[in-house]
């Protein structure tokens, strides 16, 4: 996972422009994906990063409804109500897939086959865990779908996520408020504004994006102290 | 279970299905959903039923047709709430329906188990989080597992591609999902499909659900629907 | 499973001739296999019973090793050293049949999907206990294959076996000495010389060839009280 | 695991098995036996292996040629005890190998938990006999239920019919038998199959083994054998 890590602990910080796009934080969360590696990508943002990731990367994209290789979404006369992908949007199909049912599917999921799963998340803590399934609002209707099977399944969980709410409080935290996924299953959190890594001293930041290292750790608890 | 019946009608079909039954409904979403069964079980008339499905219903056909009729005391699923789940949402906050949230590996697998005769299994899955609360837990090669028990359905009712008269049966696509599982995990099992081909057309390499599963098969039109919803 | 039962409990006792051929034997339990039913037949004698089971009794073939609707022994050109039974004889494939793992073929076994299951014996007890695995002699290799998953997993364990050992001792006995292979697993016992069903009150005769029921009920011990 | 390699000969393919490994060895008599590869772990040297098979071999070729080398520690396995298991028969009476024998159903499943991520499960198997011995039960439903942990491989060495290079897998026959459930349970998995086809050619609704549990792929000549032996 670890290629496009500088060899020392300094964090790059990209102070000429403003914080990532959705589309660019896809990209970059793309390129530190293995050539070849077997992937799930949570519903919503994580399924961007598809885009960026073209054939040659021979990444091989996993569904939990039931399929290996899923292709690009479907259009047009492509469309084929038999085949979704896991937020029930039809996609298409690869040469070299392969079709399983759901237990065959979560076996491979939680048996710990998928080399990156990349999730999104309300909030994450500084030592892994991970909150993505329910805001804890009594009047939500949980809905857990195969977050938490992800979560303890894949060999990498990485989390996609914007670094604040819109009022601005940090969604990565010492300790999360909000009702968990997994404990401890985080590896690595990309975010607009900076990448962190989830080490057993807490989260380490790796690169920042419009602002510097020392400013975001300022706004953040529990993040080790940058040395770059 | 001894060699399933191949009958006329989806109301010949669903005969039977008591009152209070848990039944095992498949499919993810629209794909893999069995309409027709749910429409006949609706003028079936069986009622307080547990359901058991990955999610709880969408729009107003199939699975919530069935909700909107009131037949339902509780959904057991991984994800009821998805932009077009207004029945099942009306009834929730209405206190009219009950819901037991599983993760959605959970949900396969307790019903693989109770396919497989596995009495209990040890999974990390949820372990620390509030869906595991209550539930035994053991440490396992340092990792904290959670123990589930099997789901078992008095009745399945599952969609397939193609059967055979004996019941073996293939599936298309990702609709595939839940159906083989729920197969193996109730008492009785009935399927739709869309084609019913003779025995000995379906080559034995590409059967996916082995006939062994199935007690009633109901040939069906195949019906044209959108991810958006049925017909 | 009853419906050759007379509706009394009288046993029937058939005098006029001496105990059952194998093959004899092979053709009682075949008759009261019901029609269209799911059967394993353990390797041994059992496999014996397929000999009487026409096509249209509509009676599937389990086969451990992965196959559903097993024809009979291969012949020449039709021998294929990909399909065998579980006895790794070469047998054939029936129009209808479907293959499958070991796991799911397992999973098919110990789910209770079965029917029925037909397995020799070296000893049954007569409240039910099996031993058909291992002799106990310490100089012999033990080997137990799928015979507790039989045992454990099929709705109906039939046993097929002589009634007395070549020294003349019972092997339908109140407790088995050799080591058990299940507990309280067998539902009917079908011998050289009588039939047994495994009841609540111990083991009742139900048919007998060659001997009367109360001569039999006086070699044998734990046997219900006969009131033909 | 990531992208299967497509390798020249079966000596790459089991390169770097280290001494001490434990290696699952599909196959149920010869049907599925992985010879090849099995000649190739000969030449390769490993020693000191404990073997995870249905049998303890036949004859002097395959798994028995492996155990007749020397090679193996110990045997987990089912049905050790076959007419012509003689090389086993010698070895375990000389006291120079070790055996574990499982219930077949055990085997499978634990394989099965293996590569499913299932920490334990408990089921009827064997309850009161002497293979249960020492092991944890548990009375669910009014049943006697045997707690069983996985068996996990650090090598598996498969056989099957077809491959294309991503690592689909298609079988055929009962030679299917353990290779798909060893495939998922072991932390490198070496398929030898008979014929490697492009990718696209396999039909997505037919494979048996997907890609993601394959490493290692290598093609062999069809070989002649029969059920007394290979070649």
């Amino acid at each position: 996972m670890s290629t496009s890590t500088p060899a020392t602990t300094a964090v790059v910080e990209h102070l000429d422009r403003g914080p990532l796009s959705t589309d660019e934080l896809a990209a970059v969360i793309a390129r530190d994906i293995p050539d070849g590696s077997y992937v799930n990508l949570g519903i919503g943002q994580p399924t961007r990063i598809a885009d960026h990731l073209p054939a040659e990367r021979g990444v091989v994209l996993h569904t939990e409804n039931g399929m290996l290789n899923m292709g690009p979404a479907a259009v047009g006369d492509e469309i084929d109500p038999d085949l979704t992908n896991a937020g029930k949007v039809p996609v298409t199909e690869l040469p070299g897939a392969a079709y399983f049912h759901h237990a065959d599917s979560f076996a491979m999921m939680r048996g710990g086959h998928l080399d990156v799963c990349v999730l999104g998340a309300f909030q994450v803590s500084t030592d892994g865990d991970l909150a993505n399934w329910h805001t804890g609002n009594p009047d939500d209707i949980p809905a857990v779908g195969g977050a938490m099977d992800l979560a303890i399944g894949a060999k990498e969980v990485l989390v996609m996520m914007t670094l604040f709410t819109k009022t601005g409080a940090p969604k990565l935290v010492p300790s999360c408020t909000y009702p968990l996924t997994g404990l401890r299953c985080v590896s690595r959190v990309y975010t607009d504004h900076a990448t962190f890594d989830i080490t057993p001293d807490g989260a380490r930041l790796r690169e920042t994006w419009g602002s510097t290292a020392a400013d975001l750790a300022a706004r953040l608890d529990g993040i080790v102290p940058p040395h770059g | 279970m001894s060699r399933a019946q191949v009958l006329e009608t989806c109301d010949e079909a669903v005969a039977g299905i008591e009152d209070g039954s848990t039944v095992l409904v498949g499919g993810f979403g629209f794909a893999g959903m069995p309409f027709d069964l749910l429409d006949a079980l609706i003028r079936q008339g069986a009622k307080d039923l547990t359901v058991v499905s990955n999610n709880a219903g969408n729009g107003e056909v199939g699975l919530a047709a069935l909700l909107k009729a009131g037949r339902v005391r509780k959904v057991v699923c991984s994800f009821p709430r998805q932009s077009d789940s207004y029945v099942f949402d009306g009834l929730y906050r209405a206190g009219k329906i009950e819901l037991e949230v599983v993760p959605q590996g959970n949900l396969a697998e307790r019903m693989r188990a109770a396919g497989a005769g596995i009495g209990a299994f040890f999974c990390p899955t949820g372990a620390g989080t509030t869906l595991a609360e209550g539930k035994e837990t053991r440490v396992i090669d340092g990792r904290t597992h959670v123990l589930e028990y099997p789901i078992k359905g008095d009745y399945a009712l599952v969609s397939a591609h193609r059967s055979d008269p004996m019941g073996n049966l293939v599936y298309r696509k990702t609709a595939r999902n839940f159906g083989p599982v729920m197969a193996t995990a109730a008492t009785t099992t009935i399927v739709q499909v869309g084609e019913v081909v003779a025995v000995g057309e379906i080559d034995p390499e590409t059967v996916v659900t082995p006939s062994i599963y199935i007690d009633r098969i109901v040939r069906v039109e195949s019906r044209h629907y959108t991810v958006q919803g049925a017909r």
